[in-house]
């Protein structure tokens, strides 16, 4: 089990109820993809807010990854919709 | 160069055009062309009372950094400068200042063309809507002709 | 709108940019984004002394007026506006600004980037450099460049 | 004959050694073309001025022309060479 810090922005932050979490992840959680998958199982609000799971964007250490990227040695996970600033 | 030829800055309040675009070229006989431009909060015909803008700290502040560095060396900029608003914005106030600097004209148009597409579809914000009836707004969706002019770098 | 949304200026002192700005989008609420151009005289690597701006007046206020309408006829601009400089100029100075303001920031690159094109090479402008160990410089010659430039907008 | 305005710009107007004089045309000239060509007959300085006639750029009441324009009713020409400013 990993700890890792999760941060939701707009209206992922919303669905979710809170802008950020601390969770453990069971090892099962490899990737980013993973992770998306492991949270729509611990609750109604997690499967809303994540339900589209192609849109949802995210970045490791503040940095834009791949849904394929691995998780390992990462502190702080982003999730967030598509951006819409400028 | 004295000093960074990227500024980038994430803040609540507006920003003084005039005093960004001395700040890249004061002091310099090396520079021919600067382009700016400014992002402002439209009205929608009357309908938005104002835009909510939501930021990722920190990232944003990174993600916009990199997207200077890569037009500065893409274009050979002599300079870039990035600003973004956050927090509650009314129609008619600015959103952005993108400002780009360079020996020769098309460079800073590009440079800045380029800057805003990437800006637009890999900068962590996020606008929500507030009706000008005082009506909770909804989140403003991610526009396909955003990722289009993005893509259009990548081509040829 | 109640003011023009052309503004045209030929003058021999320099312009202030954030004046220009407000002059175009204050009080106004449906801009979403504007686009300044200035253009700087460079030293050349410390070789030039000063630029000497000739125009023909009249014909230069009058062109430069065509090339601002034409641009806010194909771009759908909301207003255009173009400021150029005579007389001598010193490295580090404005030569000539361009703004556009547009709903949408393509809109408004294009239309800078139109407006300039067509200065360069259809305003009654002309340059003659002065060195910087005071020597009598030569007339500018016009680039070939330009040309292509200007001939990229009438391509389909 | 026909009496019009002429104005120059930047190394024409220098070679030629004036920025404008009013000049009686007579009616063999009929467009720019033969304005430049008549022109040339009329001493040294404006032959070096026009030397290379497809340089020179021609305006009609402030309006830029080819060189096949048609003269008639026309107050001001201007000649010059291809423009430089911005």
């Amino acid at each position: 089990m990993a700890s890792v810090d999760l941060v939701y922005f707009a209206w992922v932050r919303e669905r979710i109820g809170r802008g950020e979490e601390t969770l453990e992840l069971p090892d099962s959680v490899v990737t980013a993809g993973d992770l998306l998958k492991h949270l729509k199982t611990l609750g109604e609000e997690y499967e809303t807010a994540l339900e589209h799971e192609n849109v949802i964007r995210v970045a490791f250490n503040q940095e834009h990854v791949d849904h394929r990227e691995p998780i390992a040695g990462v502190r702080e996970i982003a999730l967030f919709p598509p951006m819409t600033g400028g | 160069m004295a000093d960074s030829p990227v500024r980038v800055r994430v803040q609540r309040d507006d920003f003084d055009l005039a005093a960004e675009v001395a700040a890249i070229s004061a002091g310099r006989r090396d520079i021919g062309a600067v382009v700016t431009f400014s992002g402002l909060c439209r009205d929608e015909g009357g309908t938005l009372g104002a835009l909510e803008l939501e930021h990722y700290p920190g990232m944003a502040q990174a993600e916009l950094t990199r997207i200077c560095q890569e037009a500065i060396a893409r274009f050979s900029l002599q300079a870039a400068t990035a600003i973004h608003r956050y927090g509650k914005i009314a129609p008619g106030e600015n959103i952005v200042l993108v400002i780009t600097a360079s020996s020769h004209r098309q460079a800073a148009f590009d440079g800045a063309n380029f800057i805003m597409d990437f800006l637009k579809t890999a900068a962590p914000f996020w606008k929500k809507e507030h009706g000008a009836d005082g009506s909770a707004g909804g989140w403003v969706s991610a526009k396909d002709a955003d990722d289009s002019a993005r893509d259009r770098w990548t081509k040829s």
